[in-house]
């Protein structure tokens, strides 16, 4: 099977674009990601979309309504928080299969406003409070209270987190938020769910990303190799049947898996790692986070942020886009704006906030449902 | 004249034959594995149509939690969201009452004592429905 | 690369099922499709799920909750009317990269009743009956004049098409409706858009459909070799730019453009296909598709269907299922129910049905967007 | 007091500096190709930032129809849906008055004159609309 390269990426500044539709913002990704690749929409032989909230509308073709109709093959997919990661794994395996040398990966969506969750009627009357809670944090406030349960970490520990992600945001320009944001004011927002306050849930934003792959023949061809990142590892997993999953959904136990296949696929271990983007979509995920990839021993993720370990700088910087907490979240989008900026840094072209150095990085997003998708990304020479 | 018996607020929750309620769990006959609702085939070791109903005790373990803070338009805040070990297998999510919605006042791994209580809701066409809550044991 | 075959398919009987949930009539079919390959959920490396209406819903994972939880890597697709076929090609890449060696495919459906289409409002009134129609059955009933225009089709010719489907649906148990409409029932039956007739649509109903797909040393080494059918090609397109296309959708060029593919990488001209399964969502569609899969010379299609060519025993047997027309068109679910429908032709298990000694089949579904999906399927030995 | 100036029902049916209706087509420099609707990229040959503003005249030819007699509840049928080339380029959908709604009577190809009109209908905020037509020349 060919090795396969991502020779073009990039992504819109995510914000709120109440005025432009999803293909519009999808359109802008796919162009930006064709121009740093230096190749046109009628070069592509294959485009993978992934949007979740407009799933069955088609994105991906409207894309090529916007940018070129050129007839090639249109997939579009949805993952929960992994659909953008669901889209680029395809992408691969199509070039893994020998189909295509060339094709476009694009992650396109508009968030609204307010908590992501339903207010489910089974049988007529809201359940909402009366059998517990059915929003996002809830979910993820309760797995960082099984942590606490399990290892003894603290709401300080939680929130350092968000201080650590926000700071990194004010080094990227196309974070939604930059702003400093010192564990007092963490701790004092507005508390939604026991222990995950305001500034440590993600932001609902709008956003696009886009990647273009190609084949190791292709990427010769082109003469891009020196910019070029090779796809180490792609791995996929759902959900195992563990004790709770069905009622608390296990996010750890999926990302455990797709972590393990991921390190043997790429032939390296979690220490060969330089930069890692991960699914902070509250504080407390990435703490699980860090044990679930193995950047820690077992019940050492409090320490590993008490540490500044994960901080640009760090023995292991985490998140240094600003994450999902500071840099926003728009679902679709999300899975290829990591791969973005792991891309970035491993061609020297992260600014300020450039981990130095790098040659190998991993990005990870788990989506309710359970989704989750690791991919390993190197430095070409 | 008689009001109506009420509903039940999910399809787990039933009346026995001597009409008091009772969660209804299906066990596995071949791992064991418990889950609540309908279901035929065994997520855990896919053997199928091995499902025996059960009624699982009203008694448990507090598994863990959260305190809800912001929920949906007009549901009443704070409330704990939790997660239970049912005795004898099966794990059941719901809302936690009779302890202050404060961490320091919350064990994890305390006895829970599950308790069948009226929703205080009607559905549109104006039928009640009895819900189960969680309380300390 | 490797081969790719089916070595288990099955679908329910399609109809509506109001208590069921799109998940549950989804893991029946797995399960059906499993046991007809003697496999259990435990052996399957990856599951491509397409259903189009709770494309954000995670059906795939919510299937394997309910039939195993594995951990296997899920994808959720949706393309329109083409969403089961993009499942099955999604797994049919997937084996052919080497990825994995045996894969799932269920697509699943629970259709609403009434008109699919909506009644968009740009600016705040609504545009339906003001700026032409919004509804699906207008776009192919336009089409079918555009066919009349330039080829002078009529309406009987139309009509006919659906007195054929119907009269095979006779003979599938699986189909929701098995009764014969003699052409003054089709042309009495309520106006819809001309020259479409109520019986002239398609049937929206509830059904799921799924695939067993396996790599040759896969097949091989489970000794099912003699049932398995091979997948001779699998293309998909979108929509080229056409004059008309953003106005009045074209799913003529791009079936053609995917035809034609499709024939090449099948390596056998139309003459050598035995029957085929086109996507008939209206009959003017039917007639169209004739000549777009090459199944007759441009503008000969009417004179096809007047012939009796496309019936069971004809020259080239068209829907001998019943087609979306009268077995049904559960949107997510009917690409893989029409790759079940040919194969089991050429396994020689379809009854009274059988197209007698089919060798080769073709299948082609293309949805609003545009998402086009050819397979071409061949008996082994 | 002058009632507002009523609201188009599609971006691309604008007012003129002289307060009269027309369709802005946008015309790809480099292939020629005509689009209704706010572009800056040309889908049929990809050139970017080359789309030049124009006037469409307002006339064309019927190129497709149907007969619309099921439409969504509450929309009065039949009517005709019909596909018009626009004189100098680019397509667009609509509805035909004018013709009774009998194939009979519809000629494919025939001279269509484009009409700008009141829509009959008020948002909620109480706008008034001005919509197209088509109808014969
Ligand atoms: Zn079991
Ligand atoms: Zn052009």
């Amino acid at each position: 099977m060919t090795d396969v390269y991502i020779i073009g990426t990039d992504m819109i500044r995510f914000g709120r674009f109440p005025d432009r539709s999803v293909p519009d913002i999808g359109a802008e990704a796919a162009l930006l990601a064709l121009d740093d690749a230096g190749l046109s929409i009628g070069d592509i032989q294959a485009l993978y979309c992934g949007n979740l909230l407009e799933a069955n509308a088609a994105v991906g073709q409207r894309i090529l309504h916007l940018i070129g109709q050129t007839g090639i093959p249109v997939v579009n997919c949805a993952n929960a928080c992994a659909t953008g990661a669901t889209a680029f794994r395809l992408g691969w395996m199509d070039i893994k299969s020998g189909l295509h040398d060339l094709v476009l990966c694009v992650g396109a969506e508009k968030m609204g406003k307010g908590l992501i969750g339903s207010d489910r009627k089974p049988d007529g009357i809201s359940t909402e409070g009366l059998l517990g809670s059915n929003t996002m944090p809830t979910i993820f406030s309760t797995l960082g209270m099984e942590h606490t349960r399990k290892w003894g970490t603290t709401l300080e520990q939680f929130a350092r987190v968000s201080v650590k992600n926000h700071h990194h945001s004010t080094l990227n320009p196309k974070a939604m938020y930059q702003t400093e944001t010192p564990l007092e004011d963490v701790l004092s927002s507005e508390m939604i769910s026991y222990p995950n306050t305001k500034l440590m849930c993600s932001v609902n934003v709008d956003g696009s990303a886009a990647a273009v792959l190609a084949s190791e023949k292709k990427v010769r061809e082109l003469g891009l190799m020196g910019r070029a990142v090779k796809v180490r590892a792609s791995v996929m997993t759902s959900d195992p049947y563990t004790e709770h999953d069905l009622v608390l959904p296990d996010f750890s136990t999926c990302t455990r898996l797709a972590a393990r296949q991921a390190y043997e696929m790429a032939g390296i271990g979690p220490d060969e790692v330089d930069l890692v983007e991960l699914h902070d979509c509250f504080a407390t995920a990435e703490i699980l986070h860090y044990e679930n990839l193995f950047l820690c021993e077992e019940g050492e993720a409090g320490e590993l942020i008490d540490r500044m370990d994960t901080y640009l700088g760090g023995r292991i910087p985490v998140n240094v886009s600003g994450g999902l907490l500071s840099k926003g979240h728009p679902l679709g989008a999300t899975g290829i704006a990591n791969i973005y900026e792991v891309t970035t840094h491993l061609r020297g072209e992260a600014g300020r906030r450039q981990v130095e150095g790098a040659r190998i990085g991993l990005t990870h997003v788990v989506g309710l449902g359970n989704a989750c998708a690791i991919h390993v990304l190197e430095k070409t020479d | 004249m008689q009001s109506p018996t009420p509903r039940t607020v999910v399809d787990f929750l039933k009346y026995g034959e001597d009409g008091s309620l009772y969660l209804e769990g299906h066990r596995c006959r071949d791992c064991g594995a418990v889950y609540f609702g309908r279901r035929s085939t065994c997520s855990k070791c896919f053997s199928r149509s091995r499902m025996d109903a059960v009624a699982a005790p009203p008694r448990g373990h507090l598994y863990a939690y959260t305190i809800v803070h912001r929920s949906f338009p007009g549901v009443e805040t704070p409330f704990i969201h939790a997660v239970v070990d049912v005795e004898g297998g099966g794990a059941l999510r719901g809302t936690l009452l009779g302890v202050p919605p404060d961490p320091d006042d919350i064990e994890m791994g305390m006895p829970i004592s599950i308790t069948f209580e009226d929703a205080g809701q009607t559905d549109r066409e104006g039928n009640r429905y009895m819900t189960y809550f969680f309380r300390p044991a």
